[in-house]
């Protein structure tokens, strides 16, 4: 299986995640540079990590999302490639469209890094195949940006159409997120975006390896 | 030319700096504080000639850039 | 050409540069005429105290700086020590005290930015930073908004850059009021073959410039850091700068990759006084001149002088003679990262530092001397007398053992400083094997397991009563918080901040600390490879607590071995490793419960701590502790309550030797530890201890879920750990 | 009665966020933009009756808590 990693100037968790994809798909992810305009020839998942792209400026992910890259993203996007974005990651997808709301500054104003509670919503889709619903797995949290938010409407039809994947389990919000969301994904199923770091909690070191499994649905979707 | 552009969170779009800012503002004494909320001030030197194509030009950095319209709203100002 | 000097050359203007009648006098020596402004303001970067060291170096050669395992000493942007397998750690703390007040969000970002810089320069990808941090009393109304815009902007830079900050230390004092400290350290990871240093090499070599343009910042900041505070210290104010995490990423990215493709002969930072100083230190080093052609100088603002391009310290810079066959492809790293570049002059054979501005020269000096003639001051000092020790019998119970205890681990001092180190990223490359709340951070550094523990620590109040044993206390302490975890102690890093140096007491605080230090330091095997001094840390004339932070770095060889402060399993035995304590002057029980702050701090024996610790990470190494932790403030008791919070378990200590518990239990005796086992394992190691002459009993079992401290206390572990929680965010609620 | 608080970075003073934009801006295809810089824009909702009373009362919130006066300038618009 070929997953893609997308690295923008500023993005600094790239190790954590080529890491935990190699320790679940055994294979190194291929580095893919922001000003490319074309992903590698059969990639089958695209993955946008974690860090401050372009230093967060403006607003989180904003510059990123308008890179050439992201245009191939997007078509890719479109051809059912599947997506998968962590933290600034998750709001490069809100900032290009390819996901619905936005991430805003957390409610306590502050950066935060902790571990939270993970509440698996949907176990349907490739991240979350060997999850159940319901499963509740402890996974850090490292930002400044993760309060979600989007309009009544669109999160009527997030809620309705099953397309939270993941919620903070109760009491654990860090981030005053609305409806307690912590990660989505679109229509059609293929992009997927979360906040806290599933790749920091793979190995013994990480205090768990809780969040294996997430990584390593990739795999049995892909192969399936 | 000089552009101004002020981006504010959309009404209803709940503003976690400017309540922060209304809370520190009591807590300091200030009374009679309404609602406050806080947003962004972008200012560009621009080469155009033109008001009106500046103005445009803005505009269009504003939908592709400059405010995230899904939360924002913005206003353009040129001249100075 | 002509060297332009339309501002003469007053006695005023010398004294507002800093520099004294004499060492004018001597510049004049040097140069052989009156400097134009521009040398002015080279001399006086150059010659003050933050560059110069001129009252310190006298103090510093005393410091043991050698050991087989050392690479690079004192001396360049950061010391190197070998861990083995090929790999080095490069590490330095450095102060941003001055800044920090005036802007502590830019300040401390700025600060965390060049300790970064000093370490990716040297060729090492920073993996850890720590920060120690000192405030005023919670009461100052500046207090607060410090605390916030400090934490905040250490978090700030730390996190975008993508740096774990993983360890540190934070104290309240009213002597911190008018002055705060901000030490900042960054560890680094690099290969043992491929350090980078600034010495340059070859004639005739272009020098380059890379990173963020210069502008008008921080104008001065160099002599700010040697300047005293007074009330009017806002007007100081436009020297602050502001940091750029991002472009910092970039700039450490980039120059990884010009290691990588061996396309650097020398590099340097520009810190303070930032082109000047790096291009001295670069020639001079090299038996090189410098020749600069300011004009190519890439610039932020129009119109800027000279002697602005000269003393600015923008931040995020550096400067580097390449490899002149690796051009292109250093151009191409430049321009894949978007990095401004140029290059800005060129090596000599004249041994001259010489500026070309708008085609004139405006400064044409002996580029040796102007490093190597700075100043050396051996300031006049006396040694202060150190207080009679306390007798335990002159302290008093306390009336409810309970209250005191709760009292004590809510005190600014002691409580939970959560709230700061969950605005840090601890956990980003995610290496973090045991991230703040322990005694040491825990970074995997290898694949195959190996690890080093970072920790920085001293006790100002004790060097305050007596800087020869604080001094010693520090790098002790900071030596068995490494070894609490297992590691072997490698080297350290000091930042010593103290008062003015020209007060003869303050002086011996500095000499008397200096040398505590390096006889800590000489005994321990524990060399100093870098550091940093900040003095005249004083706000109307009065000076902070003598304040030499340790910052120390250890090695393991597998962190799974590591050894972590909470208890285990209900049953574990608790072990006291260092026998019972009988000091209380200075300790936090007796400022927090009996409000004085008197005596003699506890002496350091450095056999007996060298022979516990070593016998303490033996057995962590062999496997034989459930639990450590090293005691320090506030005695075995705070140390037992930090387990049991750390754990939600509860323990029953049952073994207090005869007489009043308050002294056994708040004493702050050093060389001692708290470790727990499992019943089978305890008599093994009591008789282990014994052939190994360290003192080791049974004091009791890890049970239940309240803290039993023989017939005196009986606390729920959640009532201590609310206690312990609630100070700081409490405190700080209000802030924005 | 509504107050705007406008707040800039004083001149010289570094403007990461500014720069940024500026070099999206031209990655996006938009010429001819020169300096760039962003601040920070602050709307107040007042019961004050009198303008200048209210101007008084926001120049004392800026200089105790909007502004960050070291690095910042601000200016007060009062009305609306
Ligand atoms: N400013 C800070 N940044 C990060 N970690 C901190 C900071 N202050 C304290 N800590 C962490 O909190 C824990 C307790 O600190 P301290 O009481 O100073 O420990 P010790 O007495 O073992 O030196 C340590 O793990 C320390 O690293
Ligand atoms: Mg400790």
């Amino acid at each position: 299986m070929k997953s893609a990693l997308l690295l923008f100037p500023g993005i600094n968790r790239d190790p954590d995640m080529a890491r935990a994809l190699e320790i679940a798909t055994g294979a190194r992810p291929v580095p893919v540079w922001h000003t490319e305009t074309e992903l590698p020839q059969g990639t089958d998942l695209v993955v946008i990590p974690g860090g401050f792209s372009y230093g967060d400026y403006l607003r989180a992910g904003a510059i990123a999302a308008r890179s050439p890259v992201m245009k191939a993203v997007v078509e890719a996007a479109g051809r059912g490639v599947r997506v998968l974005g962590v933290c600034n990651g998750f709001q490069i997808l809100t900032e290009s469209g390819l996901l619905p709301g936005a991430l805003m500054r957390n409610a306590g104003l502050k950066f935060v890094c902790r571990t939270v509670r993970l509440k698996v919503e949907n176990d349907a889709t490739f991240f979350t195949k060997r999850m159940k619903r319901g499963d509740v797995l402890p996974c850090p949290v490292a930002h400044h940006d993760g309060n979600y938010f989007a309009d009544e409407e669109t999160l009527k039809r997030l809620e309705g159409e099953g397309r939270v994947v993941f919620r903070y389990a109760e009491g654990t919000n860090p981030n005053g997120s609305i409806n307690d969301i912590a990660g989505i994904m679109n229509e059609r199923g293929n992009v997927i975006g979360m906040m806290p770091h599933p790749e920091d909690r793979v190995e013994d070191l990480h205090g768990g390896t809780e969040c294996l499994p997430l990584f390593e649905s990739i795999v049995q979707e892909v192969v399936a | 030319m000089k552009a101004t552009v002020r981006i504010m969170l959309k009404q209803g779009v709940l503003d976690p700096q400017g309540k922060a800012i209304e809370h520190a503002l009591s807590a300091l004494g200030f009374s009679g504080v309404g609602e406050v909320r806080q947003g962004k001030l972008i200012t560009l030197e621009l080469d155009d000639a033109d008001p009106a194509a500046a103005r445009e030009r803005v505009r269009d950095m504003c939908e592709k850039l400059l405010a995230n319209t899904v939360i924002e709203d913005y206003e353009i100002e040129i001249g100075e | 050409m002509t060297i332009p000097n339309e501002i003469p050359i007053t006695p005023e203007l010398i004294a507002e540069h800093g520099l004294t009648e004499d060492e004018y006098r001597h510049i004049l020596e040097i140069i052989g005429r009156e400097p134009t402004f521009t040398e002015l303001g080279i001399f006086s970067a150059m010659w003050n105290e933050h560059c110069s060291y001129k009252s310190s170096k006298k103090w510093l050669r005393t410091l043991p700086t050698k050991a087989p395992w050392v690479i690079q000493g004192p001396g360049e942007n950061a010391g190197v020590v070998d861990i083995g397998d090929g790999q080095a750690v490069v590490f330095k703390m450095e102060s941003h005290n001055h800044p920090s007040y005036i802007e502590p969000y830019q300040g401390a970002t700025t600060g965390v930015g060049g300790i970064l810089r000093d370490v990716f320069t040297m060729g090492a990808r920073p993996i850890a930073a720590l920060n120690a941090l000192r405030f005023g009393s919670p009461e100052h109304p500046k207090t607060r908004h410090l605390v916030s815009g400090v934490v905040a902007g250490i978090a700030g830079y730390g996190n975008c850059f993508g740096v774990p900050t993983v360890a540190g230390e934070v104290n309240f004092h009213t002597r911190y009021d008018g002055n705060i400290l901000v030490n900042a350290m960054a560890v680094g990871l690099a290969d043992a073959d491929r350090i980078f240093y600034s010495k340059a090499e070859g004639v005739g070599l272009p020098v380059v410039y890379l990173g963020a343009k210069t502008g008008r910042d921080g104008m001065g900041g160099a002599t700010m850091a040697s300047a005293e505070f007074s009330d009017d210290a806002e007007q100081k104010r436009p020297t602050v700068q502001v940091g750029d995490p991002f472009t910092e990423k970039c700039l450490m990215e980039a120059c990884m990759e010009l290691y990588e493709n061996d396309c650097v002969i020398a590099i340097q930072d520009m810190g303070a006084a930032g082109l000047t100083c790096s291009a001295v230190e670069m020639g001079a080093k090299g038996n090189l001149g410098i020749e600069l052609d300011l004009d190519r100088v890439p610039q932020r603002e129009a119109g800027m002088s000279a002697y602005e391009m000269m003393l600015s310290e923008s931040q995020e810079r550096m400067l580097m003679v390449l490899k002149p066959e690796k051009r292109e492809l250093a151009e191409s790293i430049f321009r894949k990262w978007d990095l401004d570049f140029a290059i800005v002059g060129r090596t000599t054979d004249d041994l001259r530092f010489r500026i070309i501005h708008h085609r004139d020269e405006v400064a044409d000096l002996p580029i040796k001397e102007l490093g190597d003639e700075a100043p050396e001051y051996d300031r006049p000092w006396v040694e202060p007398e150190p207080p009679a020790p306390l007798r335990p019998e002159d302290v008093p119970e306390p009336e409810d053992y309970g209250a005191a205890l709760l009292k004590m681990i809510s005190c600014p001092d002691m409580c939970d400083k959560r709230w700061i180190w969950e605005q840090y990223d601890y956990l980003v490359q995610a290496n973090t094997a045991q991230i703040p709340g322990g005694d040491a951070a825990v970074i995997r550094v290898h694949e195959n397991g190996k690890a080093i523990a970072v920790t920085c620590d001293v006790t100002p109040r004790y060097v305050e009563a007596d800087p020869f044993e604080g001094g010693k206390q520090a790098v002790a302490e900071c030596w068995r918080n490494l070894s609490a975890v297992g590691a072997q102690p490698l080297a350290v890093t000091d930042n010593l901040n103290f008062g003015n140096p020209e007060k003869p007491e303050i002086m011996g605080q500095f000499v008397m600390a200096i040398k505590g230090i390096g006889e800590a330091c000489r005994k321990l095997d524990f060399p100093v490879v870098s550091g940093n001094v900040s003095l005249y840390n004083e706000t109307n004339g009065r000076a902070i607590l003598p304040t030499p932070t340790i910052g120390g770095v250890g090695v393991m060889p597998d962190w799974r071995r590591m050894a972590t402060i909470s208890f285990k399993a209900q049953g574990d035995v608790i072990l006291l490793i260092g026998g019972h304590g009988t000091q209380l002057g200075q300790s936090i029980y007796l400022r927090e419960v009996l409000g004085r702050e008197e005596g003699a701090p506890p002496p350091v024996d450095l056999e007996r701590e060298k022979r516990h610790g070593d016998f303490v990470r033996e057995g962590i190494r062999g496997g034989l502790f459930t639990a450590v932790h090293d005691i320090s403030d506030g005695g075995l008791a705070l140390a037992l309550a930090d387990m049991a919070i750390a754990s939600g378990i509860g323990c029953t200590i049952d073994m207090l030797p005869p007489g009043p518990a308050h002294i056994p239990l708040f004493a702050e005796d050093q060389a001692r530890y708290v470790v727990t086992c499992t019943p089978e394992n305890a008599e093994r190691i009591i008789a282990l201890a014994d052939t190994a002459q360290v003192p080791a009993m049974r004091i009791g079992e890890v049970t239940g879920t309240t803290l039993r401290l023989a017939d005196v206390a009986d606390i729920p572990v959640s009532d201590l750990k609310t206690a312990w929680q609630h100070w700081l965010p409490e405190y700080m609620e209000g802030e924005l």
